[in-house]
């Protein structure tokens, strides 16, 4: 049944040791939970269909490993949360209420995610949110909330720079709810900060918007020199495709915030070439992690993005507290997860060289932030999975994540 | 023979006071009680959804329902933007809560005397339009109000991601089950629910069994005929709408608790859809229509939905999950198929009249049996 | 020879039956009338035969010129040779007077040349682009009355067609009626309560009461039987 | 035109239009009728079909606006008066078509139109039961229209003369004291037309009403009514006793006249 | 009911009170600022409010004609927009035929579908209440948004358009992007070419008359049925061929039909049920209204230096602002008849 699974990676095999900054329960994995359900929320259905698939693959995957790592059955169970927020909040609730998961990771959309980490908090159910808005762990943040992937602000302030270089002024097209709204603004002050100028900003709707018409008109006939696209999913292929028709690409330096390299799978080589910038928490092309990348392209239905990964942290650091907790009470997870540093995981692997913490402060996993550009068309392979794109600058992550008291989160 | 007649006597007599609403006045609060009490066990029966607190939810739509029925139902007027006074409440609960500290009863009542307020002045500009102008014009302000809720003008409403984790000093909540906690009593929020909606669901029933509600029955069933013997319709119908949008802001507060927030979703173009479809799926000329077209809605979606969240566990058996998580993942298509048919064989009776038909039918062949 | 024959028509509408057995032959190049009071069921009678939607014709036949008319569906009776000049005349409002009366040439296989019928009504034909709306009543009547004669019919059927009009008009109608059946030999059936109407016109005289034809009548009688018309029409 | 003025303040006359006159786009269908209806009499209107008379009575009533001219009714300028508020001046009207609350039991079609009458234009009357309150007054209406046995079953599935029965049961349930009815009789047989005819005159009788009628039937009519008015194309050809109106030339010409001579 | 003629302004000329002349006036200011001040942009947003304004009248046109001719609320009209899309996807790309064909093939296919719709659900629900038959259509709706899914996935689609059709044409100010043109030019012979249908063919005349009086037509020998069945293809083969200049423009996804249909009501409504004019017209106000309105607020919020003019996403809610507005001041839209559907 798990014949998936690998035990090869080197640090996956013999007994868990101590996390040095832990200070809470917890030594040996023997002593954890036998059982644990962990609840994968996403949209399965709908246009965000297929990053519901790939939560799921990185949560098998992760799954798999800590099955064989731990003495450990492990239950996933989907929830479909369309992007729909009261639905997502319909589900969790049946979720805990009436299959019993103990915890749960996931969400597509900011609104979905503060939907589930606000339900999840009051009724004391740990949740690993993916979303990027900066108010899930600024002034919406909540005490069983922890955030796996970097901010918008972390994105932001390592894009900043090499968008200041890359051109003088920009234009920012951000979808009009939460996520966009607040990651226009920072990126509007990091320009500013870093020498560049705002030439115009332009809120578009969405998500589930496909006509991009009259804003990319509004950027053709103003002086920027580059074009920001604070622009969700598919929404943002849909605007890469009506750029490119226009013939903007070529005049433009083109921004994607919170780049998803799959997005551009959906369009042709020649369309994903338009990416000068876009930062990200992680891409197929960040340095380690090959064996998981692997086993992704085997079992997924679509090649390694950021989701899998996302989905893989999450699954595997939910149940590693639970572990050293001994536990799969949600208030001893959530200690056991708050300000833990991440060592001894195959996390570690993915993303080798670098620190990664949950901070206590407002549950952010510190870690590192990634630029990407596109490669030139010739050098863009598809096997053994798409590689287009390419890091161009990682920036560590307490260097770029808010400072505690910035955020204006309390628990 | 004198058995015969006597028996045709007392049958008409019954007839009588069956068109003279004398026994349906039990009826209709028996029924909400036995709704209350039964719908619970039926839902979080193992074998059906097994998950009780879903019948919280069921009865916040069936209240919203009913309301949206005062309208459509007992005046025949037809809106688009019924999510809108859900919303109104919703909001109105959560912004008194969250942004200015006021007590929840405070926020509540606040937010019941806006969507009075907006479904008065909104009656009184659009009361006397035509039908397709009068639903298309509530599309358009419950357009608006969505657009302004968006914005999100002075942080008030929390834009898409609306205001989340409200809850009233007096509820607490733990593993998805909320408590009702005060002066030292300590029950189930169920049952405060249910309080509410039974009391409420009565006071529509009560408008719309009363001299008031008659009235409106008149301009439903014949506007010209009801202006030429002296209802003045635009009153009715502007009234109608006011108690109409109240209630549904009422279900509002109730979603404002039960959900912990309020949700841009209240004020979308599919949550006022939903509720004309699920109303006219029940059966719009009964009392009970509307909430029997909430519970079928709601119960198959849910119910549905389980075979497509459960399919993880079940990889074992990789058939299974292909036929069910397949052909199910498009319920949506079988609920259309749903209406198609239910319009083609009953227009106007919905799934409730349908019911009631069924029942009625029943009940004569066993008489018939008995003769 | 019999061109139009009604036999045992039972009909009605969902409140209630109307009709309870009629029975009217008309022979071909006749001019017939159908009297009765308001509410006889002489309307309910034409509706029948030109296949209207309601009423139901419940039992009995209706046969024109050899077919089933109860088996053709209704837009294909004015192709047999059959039309009608409804009550209320139901002018198509919104169209000219000239796209009215091609309405009445467009789905027949054989009708008169337009100009033919403008002979008959030069009233009509000097405002051939005017909108039926600005018609009044008894321009209306001929616009109505042109456009059934168009198709070249062997049978009108005209329903009340001088309800409302003023003396003169009907005197003109009346003489119109003589006209398409004498010069063109085409038969008529007449609806009237207006007794004096079908006294100037028909042959042969129908008498609907409740839904039955209690009389059948000539003329001469009808104009003398005084006992007769005070009985069943009011007069 | 002052004459006018004081004729409609004068106790008599209940009812009266001046100069009233409709025009639909270009077509007129009333041409400056001036009617005045005197307290207590049965004042019958005739004409040939398309001569105005439903729209007189549409524009008495308002539920049409004239294009000209003034509604006096008691004395009182009602031409700018909302049709809703007529009927509680004691204006009612029967209709022509059958206009019922199709979906409700003949005792509610009628109950509804006690309860408006009583308790006025618009009521917030939020208690009790609707259906209990004045219920015996609505039963009584139903009673003398013959309709009693009735009560429990729906407008629609009546009978054609039953819906007009019940019409009639309706407008006199506004409780009025100038009754415009607009054909009671049609599609009636003799049998039925002469029973309605002996209820109105007894309705009137008992009831004091001042009744305004528009009739077919000219047997009824010339029986039944106190004063005549004959209207042709919008106009009005004459207004006077029946026995008089018979003998009008002008009349004869236009309405009855032609039959007349050929007979 | 009235008929679905289309009137030429002096026929229904409107009155011009000093309240609209100022109102005008206003207007006429507003946009020539936003030209003076952004004149590229200005030609840019007039010309895609122009396009997207051309394709709501197209979804529009049918839902008009079928509201007129059957009195049926059609909501399952925007399914067939969106169907015309995905068509699009499948003759273009998977069939791998020329972009032309899509112009012929995708409409006569979706009018079928029309058809099958027609004599299966819609011929029973002629005689009921318009609720009915909206009803009805929703659940048809549904049926089409999931099938669709179903075939083709839930992921946003796009087709690559002919070379010829890709680049742009310069005008001064701006350039123009010949796909664009094309659309218009298509949506420009298609409305008149239903205009000439309906107003100069001996079929437009026997269709009218039907809106008139439908049982009048059948006793002078118009197959209604026949009738029905025809304007209930050519509607939805109309907003089919909507769906095929939307989808090549911008590409499909399973929104664009509920999001299209809504819109579309809003454009008939505006325009006076009944009124195929009026349809047009109102399309075109309404495209324009949203694409000019934030450009209009934008500079001026410039010019005064005011930045809460500048109202962000305002262009989303201006064809329901149109309406209030239209609806407030002629409570039959633009063109509508009394009377109708009312």
């Amino acid at each position: 049944m798990i014949a998936g699974c690998s035990s090869d990676s080197d640090d996956s095999g013999g007994q868990q040791t101590t996390d040095g900054d832990t200070t809470d329960v917890g030594t040996a994995g023997s002593s954890g939970p036998d059982e644990l359900h962990i609840g994968v929320f996403a949209p399965y259905t709908g246009p965000f269909a297929p990053w519901g698939s790939a939560l799921t693959t990185g949560s098998e995957l992760a799954k798999q490993d800590l099955e064989a790592e731990f003495d450990v059955s492990i239950t996933l169970s989907e929830y479909d949360t369309e992007t729909n927020p009261s639905a997502a909040q319909e589900r969790i609730q049946r979720a805990v209420t009436s299959d019993g998961i103990d915890m749960a990771h996931g969400g597509i959309s900011s609104a979905v995610c503060g939907s589930i980490g606000s339900w999840a908090s009051d009724n004391g159910v740990p949740f690993i949110t993916q979303g990027a808005s900066d108010t899930l762990t600024g002034e919406s943040c909540q005490p069983y909330m922890f955030r796996a992937y970097p901010s918008n602000t972390m994105m932001a302030r390592a894009v900043g720079q090499p968008m200041a270089e890359e051109a003088d002024s920009w234009y920012l097209l951000y979808t009009d709810y939460v996520w966009g709204q607040t990651a226009q603004e920072i990126i509007g002050s990091v320009l500013e900060e870093n020498g560049a100028t705002v030439a115009g900003t332009d809120a578009v709707p969405g998500p589930g918007n496909q006509d991009f018409t009259q804003y990319i008109n509004n950027v053709e006939n103003s002086d920027a020199d580059g074009v920001a696209m604070i622009i969700p999913g598919l929404d943002a292929r849909a605007a890469a495709s009506q750029l490119q028709n226009r013939g903007l690409h070529e005049e433009l330096s083109v921004m994607f915030h919170q780049f998803e390299d799959q997005v551009m799978w959906g369009l042709n080589q020649e369309a994903a070439s338009m990416v000068d910038l876009g930062p990200t928490g992680w891409i197929n092309t960040v340095e380690g992690g090959e064996d998981f990348k692997q086993r992704v392209t085997e079992q997924g239905e679509t090649d390694p993005f950021s989701r899998q990964y996302m989905a893989y942290v999450s699954t595997d650091q939910a149940v590693r507290a639970a572990m050293r907790a001994g536990s799969a009470n949600g208030e001893d997870v959530r200690a056991a997860l708050e300000g833990h540093e991440i060592t001894d995981s195959p996390v570690n692997d993915i993303v080798p060289n670098s620190t990664l913490k949950w901070r206590a402060c407002d549950h952010q996993l510190i870690q590192p932030t990634h630029v990407v550009q596109a490669r030139d068309e010739s050098e863009m392979t598809n096997d053994p999975y798409k590689q287009w794109f390419e890091v161009s600058k990682t920036v560590a992550g307490d260097q770029v994540a808010r400072s505690c008291e910035e955020t204006g989160c309390s628990f | 023979m004198s058995g015969d007649a006597s028996q045709t006597e007392s049958t008409q007599r019954l007839r009588d006071a069956l068109a003279d609403g004398r026994l349906e006045q039990w009826r209709v609060p028996l029924g909400l009680l036995a709704l209350v009490v039964f719908l619970r066990p039926v839902i979080g029966h193992e074998f059906l959804l097994n998950y009780p607190p879903f019948a919280n939810t069921i009865l916040v739509w069936m209240l919203f329902a009913a309301s949206f029925n005062v309208l459509l139902g007992y005046t025949g007027l037809l809106s688009f933007g019924h999510g809108m006074f859900l919303g109104f409440g919703a909001y109105g609960a959560a912004i008194g809560l969250t942004r200015f500290d006021l007590p929840f009863t405070v926020s509540a009542v606040i937010g019941l005397a806006v969507a009075a307020v907006v479904a008065y002045l909104i009656g009184r500009i659009i009361a006397q339009r035509g039908e397709i102008y009068f639903a298309m014009l509530t599309l358009a302000f419950a357009k608006a109000a969505h657009f302004i809720a968006n914005q999100n003008y002075g942080g008030l409403t929390g834009g898409s991601t609306g205001i989340v984790g409200v809850l009233p000093s007096w509820i607490e909540t733990e593993r998805g089950v909320k408590y009702v906690a005060a002066g030292g009593f300590q029950f189930d929020w169920y049952y405060l629910l249910g309080a509410v909606f039974v009391l409420a669901a009565l006071a529509i029933w009560q408008i719309a069994r009363s001299p008031f509600g008659r009235s409106l029955v008149a301009v439903r069933e014949n506007e010209e005929l009801a202006r030429a013997v002296g209802i003045d319709d635009k009153r009715y119908k502007i009234w109608s709408f006011t108690f109409s949008g109240v209630f549904a802001a009422l279900a509002g507060v109730l979603y404002a608790i039960n959900n912990q927030g309020s949700s841009l979703s209240t004020l979308t173009v599919e949550t006022s859809g939903d509720i004309i479809l699920m109303t006219v799926l029940g059966g719009a000329n009964y009392f009970f229509g509307p909430l029997a077209g909430v519970f079928v809605w709601l119960f198959s979606e849910e119910f549905l939905i389980e075979f497509e969240t459960l399919v993880l566990p079940l990889a074992e058996y990789p058939l299974v999950r292909i036929e069910l998580g397949g052909l199910l993942s498009y319920w949506q298509f079988f609920l259309g198929l749903l209406f198609v048919i239910s319009v083609l064989v009953a227009p106007r009776e919905g799934l409730w009249g349908l019911f009631r038909s069924g029942i009625g039918g029943l009940y004569d062949r066993v008489r018939g049996v008995r003769e | 020879m019999t061109l139009l024959e009604i036999d045992g028509v039972e009909a009605g509408y969902e409140t209630g039956q109307v009709l309870f057995g009629v029975d009217i032959d008309v022979e071909r190049d006749e001019v017939v009338s159908l009297l009765g009071r308001n509410g006889a069921g002489k309307t309910t009678t034409m509706r029948a035969v030109v296949g209207a939607d309601v009423p139901n014709v419940r039992s009995g036949s209706i046969t024109f010129d050899g077919h089933d008319l109860l088996a053709t569906p209704n837009y294909q009776i004015p192709r047999l040779g059959l039309t009608i000049v409804p009550e209320g005349r139901r002018c198509f409002e919104d169209l000219t007077i000239e796209e009215n009366i091609r309405l009445g040439a467009n789905h027949v296989d054989d009708p008169l040349p337009m100009a033919s019928v403008f002979d008959q009504f030069p009233e009509l034909d000097e405002m051939r682009d005017r909108p039926a709306r600005n018609l009044s009543g008894g321009e209306k009547q001929m616009l109505a009355i042109a456009r059934s004669l168009v198709a070249n019919p062997q049978m009108i059927l005209l329903d009340e067609p001088c309800e409302g009009l003023a003396p003169y008009i009907v005197r003109r109608i009346e003489s119109i009626i003589e006209e398409i059946s004498q010069e063109r030999n085409v038969t008529v059936l007449l609806v009237e309560q207006n007794v004096a109407v079908a006294l100037a016109v028909a042959d042969r005289h129908y008498i609907l009461d409740e839904g039955r034809i209690v009389e059948v009548v000539s003329t001469e009688r009808l104009r003398e039987d005084e006992t007769l018309r005070q009985e069943y029409l009011g007069v | 035109m002052s004459d006018t003025a004081t004729t409609a303040r004068s106790a008599d006359v209940v009812l009266e239009t001046e100069g009233l006159t409709k025009q639909f786009g270009g077509l007129t269908a009333l041409e400056h009728v001036d009617l005045a209806v005197e307290r207590g009499e049965l004042h019958a209107i005739i004409g040939p079909n398309g001569a105005g008379k439903t729209t007189l009575f549409n524009t008495i009533t308002g539920a049409l606006d004239p294009t000209a001219g003034t509604v006096w009714f008691d004395g009182e300028d009602v031409t700018e008066m909302a049709q809703e508020k007529r009927p509680h001046r004691g204006l009612a009207r029967s209709f022509q078509s059958n206009q019922l609350f199709a979906d409700l039991s003949v005792l509610e079609n009628v109950r509804i139109v006690v309860q408006t009458a009583r308790s006025g234009r618009f009521g917030l009357d939020l208690l009790g039961n609707g259906r209990a309150k004045y219920r015996d007054a609505a039963f009584e209406y139903l009673e003398r229209v013959g309709l009693d046995g009735e009560r429990t079953t729906l407008a629609k599935n009546l009978s054609h003369g039953d819906q007009r029965r019940l019409g009639i049961a309706i407008s006199l349930a506004t409780d009025p004291s100038v009754l415009l009815l607009d054909e009671p009789t049609s599609g009636m047989g003799p049998t039925e037309t002469q029973e309605t005819a002996d209820m109105i005159d007894e309705l009137q009788q008992d009831l004091d009403l001042t009744v305004l009628l528009i009739e077919h039937d000219m047997d009824i009519v010339l029986s039944m009514s106190d004063r005549i008015t004959v209207l042709n194309q919008g106009e009005v050809l004459a207004t006077d006793s029946p026995g008089a109106i018979q003998e009008n030339e002008d009349v004869q010409n236009a309405y009855l006249g032609g039959m007349r001579e050929e007979l | 009911m009235d008929g679905i003629g289309i009137q030429t302004l002096d026929r229904d000329a409107l009155p011009i009170s000093p309240g609209e002349l100022v109102t005008s006036l206003v207007l006429f200011v507003l946009l020539a600022h936003a030209f003076a001040v952004r004149p590229g942009l200005f030609v840019d947003q007039l010309v895609g409010g122009l396009v997207y304004g051309l394709i709501l009248v197209l979804v529009a046109l049918g839902l008009s004609i079928i509201l007129g001719l059957l009195g049926v609320v059609n909501f399952a009209h925007g399914a067939f927009f969106m169907m015309g899309a995905y068509l699009t996807f499948q003759v273009l790309t998977v069939w791998g035929l020329p972009f032309w064909a899509t112009l012929f093939v995708v409409p006569v296919v979706v009018g079928l579908v029309g058809i099958v719709i027609e004599r299966g659900v819609l011929q029973f629900v002629y005689d009921e209440d318009p609720l009915i038959g909206l009803l009805a259509t929703f659940g048809i709706a549904l049926m089409i948004d999931e099938a669709t899914r179903a075939i083709w996935g839930g992921s946003p689609l796009s087709v690559t358009t002919p070379q010829i059709l890709d680049s742009s044409i310069g005008i001064g100010v701006t350039t123009i992007a010949r796909m664009r043109l094309f659309s218009v030019l298509v949506s420009v012979v298609v409305i008149v070419a239903v205009y000439l249908l309906i107003e100069r063919t001996d079929f437009g005349l026997s269709v009218r008359a039907g809106v008139l009086d439908r049982e009048m037509a059948e006793f002078v020998g118009v197959n209604i049925p026949l009738r029905f069945v025809v304007m209930f293809f050519i509607g939805a083969a109309i907003a089919g061929l909507g769906g095929v200049l939307r989808g090549a423009e911008l590409g499909m996804d399973l929104s664009m039909g509920n999001q299209f249909i809504i819109l579309a009501f809003v454009v008939v409504v505006v325009g006076g049920v009944g009124s195929l004019f009026g349809s047009v017209v109102s399309g075109i106000l309404i495209g324009e209204a949203t694409f000019l309105t934030p450009l209009v607020l934008r500079t001026l919020s410039e010019t005064t230096n005011v930045a809460a003019l500048n109202v962000s996403g305002i262009g989303g809610l201006m064809p329901f602002l149109v309406m209030i507005v239209v609806l407030l001041v002629r409570p039959r839209g633009l063109f509508g008849q009394e009377g109708f559907m009312e």
